[in-house]
């Protein structure tokens, strides 16, 4: 494998604030919700990266930054290298495709199958010779087969599974090379979800396409996954490849996700490492934004913003923690003190 | 705690509904009882058995609520939006406990919201002033008020992010076991089920298809529906490896497959499966049952199948309390 | 605690499908209950009386019969031992077999009447309907769509509109625009004005809602333009709104030109001069009390009913039912020419906008005692 | 406060589009009033420049001066409640509609609350007991629904009223016994005007009573779906109280809606009037309209457009008091 491969698609300090009226009316006040800070991610060929959090994290908004449906605030991103077009160009619709949560919402039920697959088709122009050919071809690369079965029926007569099946097919329609895959799962039932994702999976060996997967399920991700982002209230707080995320997570929310998450194989009853609900993104927490619920906030915490610290290589997590004694003392005039310990040892304890 | 687990379309709702006999029409229940056993209060011996079914419905009243509560998927549906958290407890306590005055209906109502953790101003607030967990915790601080001896939890947890999940859930065990209700746990999670339930049912297609202690189904599920659905949940250890699921999708409940309904979908499916529907019955000597052909008669059962129930303590039997059962 | 065996007969109504937003099948199929079966045929009644009506009528609608022209009554409260002068009004005929539904008190046959202005009633409402469904569409599509500034400014527009009580402007703006009497043209579009808000604001409520639905991101997605987007993918989700806002529309307009009508703003319909119907039809009180109450309860409920199952798939606005009622309006008015000799005179004095000297004299009465005692 | 003054924009907002509506409509459509007043005037002898000048000054209309001034001498007017003079009442248009409102006003307040609360009660039995008996009142209501208000005045006539032919059991002309009684605060005066309310009373609750009925029953229905109400079943309140959440919740949206159903019933209520004659501002709305008198027209148009919007302003107040979510986001 090419250790070093360049990213297809990068998001580079992407920013996203939305703009809120607290109330409708003439003295309402704009208020702005941080809802993505400085996140990046590179999404490299033949690999899916996913994106963890909570709701209100800003991972979809994360996925729409890089489909370009919204324009950031600041921040670029890079398609092979080169900052994406201005606009939303059929270039770039070309490589770049989005697949959606809700297959129930994301096919429109007044037009057949074939209307959704062969729409992109015409509007780029692919296999302009062979249409149905390249339906049929479609459908049968998303495991609908015989495909002829599929290509007259309206949403409503497929299952969810069917559904998102025939959504991949129309993103793949184009022949990107880059898919964002928004909760693809989360509304499918539970005999069907591992499907998808091993859908998704082969499109990555075979196609070599790269994956961004954004879910809030934390074991699906490590199924599925190379490399796993976790995000909370709109910062990226810790990245890792995926078994090295969840066995051995460096970020004190990290570990929260995970002890929270449903695991049978559990022995003992979960200890929460934390408690408390995601602050609010309106008036987010000065510092990490963690700190608040974090049970080993320390001083700095409160006030400045952790940087990324390289826990080992490829494992790197935004929390001061990690920070080596010296860096820390640079920036937080002597608290050094710190313990290191509990993190040190309840990472151990996995 | 009884789990109940199965994919959406499985008949849990329902089945939790009509044991509190609150379907709606068209839905009817066509036959079979709900058997709920009052437990002796104040040690005066059994007060005796209820058919909630057949129950009239000043007793059925009686039972709601008082005996059985519920909590249900989403709590903002399940409060009533226009008046605040501390009228919809008053309403409660006020037809319930006919005695009982007006400030100590508001001081226990307060009472029972310390309880899941909630502070008692929260009794001024209004559904919507109130996150999704808050809305929930105030769910089951309602459900307890009136120290009910079976709680119906569908689904209680479902749209919450997981830290809120793990909260309330911690909460909820808690009180269990102080309290001692039990407790029907509905949900499509078996890997939270398995962590969660003293005792597993698995429903398809509208039946009841397997129930076993929690960690004998874990691992050594004898249903072909119950190891496909245990292989959906990806595990949070260990090497990675692929992972089938279960082929094909559920079924459409207007057009139900002959026989045993999973047959499509099972990969052991036998000639009779298509035939004829399986009966739940216990295997022998195992304290579990299971509704398929593969453990009936001289069937041979696949390895899979057929792991051994790990070596666990018996658990204490908790009394029976109610009873499904088909007439 | 145990679960036994347990059989649930009964499937439960959430399947792994839900319920399409709009399944094409739903219009093509149409429901057979009797109601909607009842719906149609009356529907289609009244589609061939409009069309043939004019030709079938046994006479012409204006023609009066001068064998009863000469018949007089004396209208009560004039005469001798009164202050004012005698005067009389012509004796409507009751129902016979040369006049079906009897004559007017100008000795017109009723039934001619009816046949004949069927077609303008019909005509104005779906020219009225269709100008403001056009209109709603428009504005309420693309305050939906676009959103913003084009949103707020389009949606103060339908809620100033809405905010006006509709009949008022109606009566207005008909009194004040010249040849609205004559020019059904006119008619139309003043109704179509007062009437599009409605269907606007729900259509605007749709298409914001269809705006966020992923599928139409997932057209934007695909590199779909705009208007594609419109015409493609949001519009035909819109079409059972707008086919069912259409027929209420339609139900809406047809009740206010009769009631325009009624007032003598638009015209007979039968293209006779301004406010001739106004005059009392005939006089037989106790006629076909029975026809007018069965045909006014089947249309009433069987036309509300063909909305409620034909347009299931739309979940139509609570607004809905309430707007079937004008449906049978249009009938109404023909049961109202029938009947309105029954209170002629003195609870419809006012038709003295034509030279009918009675009925001037009467009001003259009316207003010499309210002025001394009202105002 | 910011929703409820957002609304009250919009009525601002539309009263002035009332006002400039029938400012303008006069002004710019050929034929104006003041040409037929003065064909009106010559009829009776001869009209010269000054006659002309004092009919343009009497209806508003200064052909001398630019459309804005007069649209700002309009406006002023209007802010001082002056309405213009109605030539055919030779009086105030003001002072005339302020002797037409209350009788416009009382009937319609009764009749919207009686078949507003009425319609709220019987559309909430109707849904809860659905699939019984109850079933029956449906057609009627949707009967009475689809009657236009007119009709069912001159049939309420026909059959009880006294002009009418049958039981004439009821007064059905005129707002009180102008023959035998004086305005005034006596017995047989209030005796009468009652006497003669009850028919058009009756018309306007009957058929906008019907609209209630159906679509706060659609409502129930649909509420009764809603968990909240299942669970209050689950907690075995009994059931009025849980009739009562479903209504409450389920009058919400009516309330909302009361934009439409204010319209039509004001709509409704002027051709009841003109039916039963009844003198309040719906009849002298036709009245004027029928004797060309233009200024008392626009002064009527204007005053009831008025009066909806207060009423929809009076029905947003109440959707705020009654929905919390509202009241905060107000």
């Amino acid at each position: 494998m090419n250790v070093a491969a360049a990213p297809v698609l990068e998001g580079r300090d992407l920013t996203k604030y939305f703009q809120v009226r607290q109330s409708r009316g003439l003295f309402a006040r704009r208020l702005s919700v941080h809802a993505v800070e400085n996140v990046s991610v590179r999404l490299e060929a033949g690999k899916v990266t996913a994106v963890v959090g909570e709701s209100g994290a800003g991972k979809s908004t994360v996925a729409r930054l890089l489909a370009r449906i919204i324009r950031p605030d600041s921040g670029q991103v890079l398609l092979d290298g080169r900052p994406a077009p201005g606009g939303r160009p059929r270039s770039y619709a070309k490589q770049v495709q989005m697949v959606f949560q809700d297959p129930f919402a994301s096919l429109n039920s007044v037009h057949r199958v074939r209307h959704n697959l062969v729409r992109p088709l015409k509007i780029h122009h692919v296999a302009d010779d062979n249409v149905e050919g390249a339906v049929a071809d479609l459908l049968r690369r998303v495991a609908l087969k015989p495909p002829g079965h599929f290509t007259e029926k309206f949403p409503h007569e497929l299952s969810g599974g069917q559904r998102q099946r025939v959504a991949i097919a129309r993103a793949l329609a184009v022949k990107p090379r880059v898919l964002i895959a928004d909760e693809p799962v989360s509304m499918l039932d539970v005999s069907i979800r591992l499907g998808v994702l091993n859908l998704l999976a082969d499109l990555r060996d075979k196609e070599q396409l790269a994956i961004l997967y954004v879910t809030h399920d934390i074991a699906s991700a490590r199924y599925l996954a190379d490399t796993v982002v976790v995000m909370y209230a709109g910062q990226l707080v810790e990245s890792a490849p995926s078994v090295e995320l969840t066995d051995n997570p460096a970020h004190p929310y990290t570990q929260l996700l995970l002890s929270a998450a449903p695991d049978p194989d559990r022995v003992e009853p979960p200890q929460l490492a934390g408690r408390g609900a995601p602050p609010s993104l309106i008036t987010p927490p000065s510092g990490c934004r963690f700190h608040p619920r974090c049970p080993y906030a320390m001083d700095i915490c409160k006030q400045q913003v952790p940087p990324s610290f390289a826990v080992s290589p490829d494992h790197i997590a935004a929390c001061w923690l990690h920070a080596k004694p010296a860096e820390r003392v640079a920036s937080n005039n002597g608290l050094s003190t710190a313990p290191v310990g509990p993190l040190e040892q309840d990472t151990k304890k996995r | 705690m009884l789990g109940l687990a199965g994919e959406s379309g499985s008949g849990k709702t329902t089945l939790a509904l009509a044991a509190m006999r609150l379907l709606r029409a068209p839905a009817l229940i066509t036959s079979g009882e709900v058997l709920f056993h009052s437990r002796p209060i104040g040690g005066d011996g059994p007060k005796g058995t209820v058919d909630l079914l057949a129950a009239g419905l000043d007793d059925l009243r009686e039972v709601r609520w008082s005996e059985i509560a519920v909590v249900l998927q989403s709590a903002l549906n399940s409060l009533n939006p226009v008046t605040t958290i501390g009228a919809q407890f008053d309403d409660l306590l006020r037809v319930h406990r006919p005695g009982m005055p007006g400030s100590e209906r508001w001081s226990r109502a307060g009472e029972l919201l310390d309880m899941v953790g909630m502070n008692a101003d929260r009794l001024r607030s209004y559904p919507h002033e109130l996150s999704g967990g808050m809305r929930q915790r105030a769910m089951i601080a309602m459900a307890l008020a009136l120290e009910p001896q079976i709680m119906i939890l569908d689904e209680p947890t479902t749209a919450l992010d997981v830290v809120t999940q793990r909260e309330i859930l911690e909460e909820l065990m808690g009180l269990r076991d102080r309290l001692g209700f039990a407790a029907l746990f509905i949900t499509h999670d078996l890997s939270l089920l398995v962590e969660l339930a003293d005792e597993i049912a698995v429903m398809y297609a509208g039946r009841l298809m397997e129930r076993a202690p929690a960690a004998s189904l874990f691992h050594a599920p004898r249903l072909p529906y119950t190891h496909g659905l245990l292989n959906c949940f990806p595990p949070m250890h260990g090497k990675r490896a692929r992972m089938e699921g279960i082929p094909g999708s559920p079924p459409d409940l207007r057009d139900l497959p002959s026989g045993c309904a999973f047959h499509p979908r099972c990969p052991w499916a036998l000639e009779k499966c298509k035939q004829a529907i399986p009966r739940l019955e216990p295997i022998s000597g195992s304290g579990r049952e299971v509704a398929c052909w593969l453990h009936h008669d001289d069937a041979k059962v696949p390895a899979e199948l057929a792991k051994a129930d790990p070596r666990t303590e018996p658990r204490q039997r908790v009394p029976t309390l109610i009873q499904v059962s088909k007439k | 605690m145990t679960i036994d065996t347990t059989t649930l007969s009964q499937t439960p109504a959430t399947g792994p499908t839900p319920e399409p937003i709009f399944q094409r099948t739903a219009i093509l199929r149409l429901p057979r209950s009797p109601k909607v079966i009842a719906g149609l045929v009356i529907l289609a009644v009244f589609g061939v009386v409009a069309i043939i009506g004019r030709w079938i009528a046994p006479y012409s609608p204006n023609a009066t019969d001068t064998q009863n022209w000469v018949q007089r009554v004396l209208v009560p409260g004039t005469g001798e031992g009164t202050p004012f002068p005698a005067n009389y009004y012509p004796l409507p005929l009751p129902p016979s077999a040369a006049h079906w539904l009897g004559t007017s008190v100008f000795a017109q046959d009723v039934f001619s009447q009816l046949l004949a202005s069927t077609q303008a009633t019909l005509f104005v409402g779906l020219l009225a309907a269709s100008i403001a469904t056009v209109l709603s569409v428009v504005i309420g599509v693309s305050a939906g769509y676009f959103g913003g500034g084009t949103d707020e400014g389009l949606s103060l527009l339908s809620n100033v509109f809405l905010a006006i009580p509709a009949l008022p402007l109606l009566i207005v703006l008909a009194d004040y625009v010249p040849r609205a009497g004559s020019s059904i043209l006119l008619v139309a579009a003043i109704i179509a004005v007062t009437t599009w808000a409605y269907t606007s604001r729900t259509l605007r409520a749709q298409t914001l809602s269809l705006r966020n639905r992923d599928f139409v991101e997932a057209a934007r997605v695909s590199g779909e333009g705009r208007l594609r987007i419109i015409l493609v993918e949001v519009l035909p989700n819109l079409i059972p709104i707008v086919a069912a806002s259409f027929l209420f529309t339609t139900l809406t307009a047809m009740y206010a030109y009769v009631a325009i009508a009624f007032l003598g703003l638009a015209g007979a319909p039968t293209g006779s001069p301004a406010g001739l119907w106004n005059y009392p039809a005939f006089a037989w009180p106790s006629s076909a009390p029975a026809w007018r109450c069965s045909t006014s309860a089947s249309t009433s409920s069987s036309i509300p009913g063909f909305e409620r199952r034909g347009f299931r798939a739309v979940r139509p606005s609570r607004r809905a039912s309430r707007r079937g009622r004008h449906w049978a309006s249009r009938r109404s008015w023909a049961i109202d020419q029938r009947t309105r000799h029954l209170e002629w005179a003195p609870n419809r004095m006012w038709c003295s906008r034509s030279t009918d000297s009675a009925s001037t004299t009467a009001m003259a009465t009316m207003r010499s005692t309210r002025s001394s005692t009202v105002t | 406060m910011g929703a409820l003054l957002r609304r009250l924009g919009v009525y601002i907002l539309a009263a002035w589009v009332a006002l400039t509506v029938s400012f303008l409509l006069p002004r710019v459509v050929p034929g104006n009033p003041v040409a037929g007043a003065v064909a009106r005037a010559s009829q009776s002898g001869n009209c010269n420049a000054g006659c002309i000048k004092a009919i343009e000054e009497q209806l508003g209309f200064d052909v001398h001066k630019s459309l804005w001034d007069q649209y700002v001498q309009y406006l002023g007017n209007l802010a001082h409640g002056d309405l213009g003079h109605s030539w055919s009442e030779n009086a105030p248009v003001g002072s005339l509609i302020l002797s037409y409102l209350p009788w416009t006003l009382v009937l319609l307040g009764i009749a919207t609350t009686v078949s507003f609360l009425g319609g709220s009660v019987v559309g909430t039995l109707i849904a809860w007991r659905r699939g019984t008996w109850a079933d029956w009142l449906i057609p009627f209501a949707t009967f009475f629904q689809a009657l236009p208000y007119f009709f069912l005045g001159i049939v309420l006539v026909l059959v009880f009223g006294q002009t009418g032919t049958m039981l004439k059991w009821f007064q059905s002309l005129f707002g009180y016994d102008i023959y035998a009684t004086t305005p005034g605060f006596t017995v047989s005066y209030v005796e009468s005007v009652f006497g003669h309310a009850i028919l058009p009373a009756t018309t306007v609750i009957l058929a906008s009573m019907a609209g209630f009925i159906l679509s706060i029953r659609n409502q129930v229905i649909t509420t009764m779906d809603e968990d909240f109400v299942l669970v209050a079943q689950a907690k075995g309140l009994p059931t009025r109280t849980v009739i009562w959440y479903a209504a409450r919740n389920a009058l919400l949206p009516v309330v909302a809606n009361f934009t439409i159903a204010i319209s039509l019933i004001v709509g409704g209520q002027i051709l009841v009037e003109i039916v039963f004659n009844y003198p309040g501002i719906g009849f002298h709305l036709y009245d004027a309209l029928s004797k060309l008198d233009y200024t008392l027209v626009q002064g009527i148009f204007v005053v009831i457009t008025l009066v909806v919007l207060a009423a929809n302003l009076l029905a947003d107040v109440v959707y705020v008091m009654l929905d919390p979510r509202a009241r905060q986001a107000a």
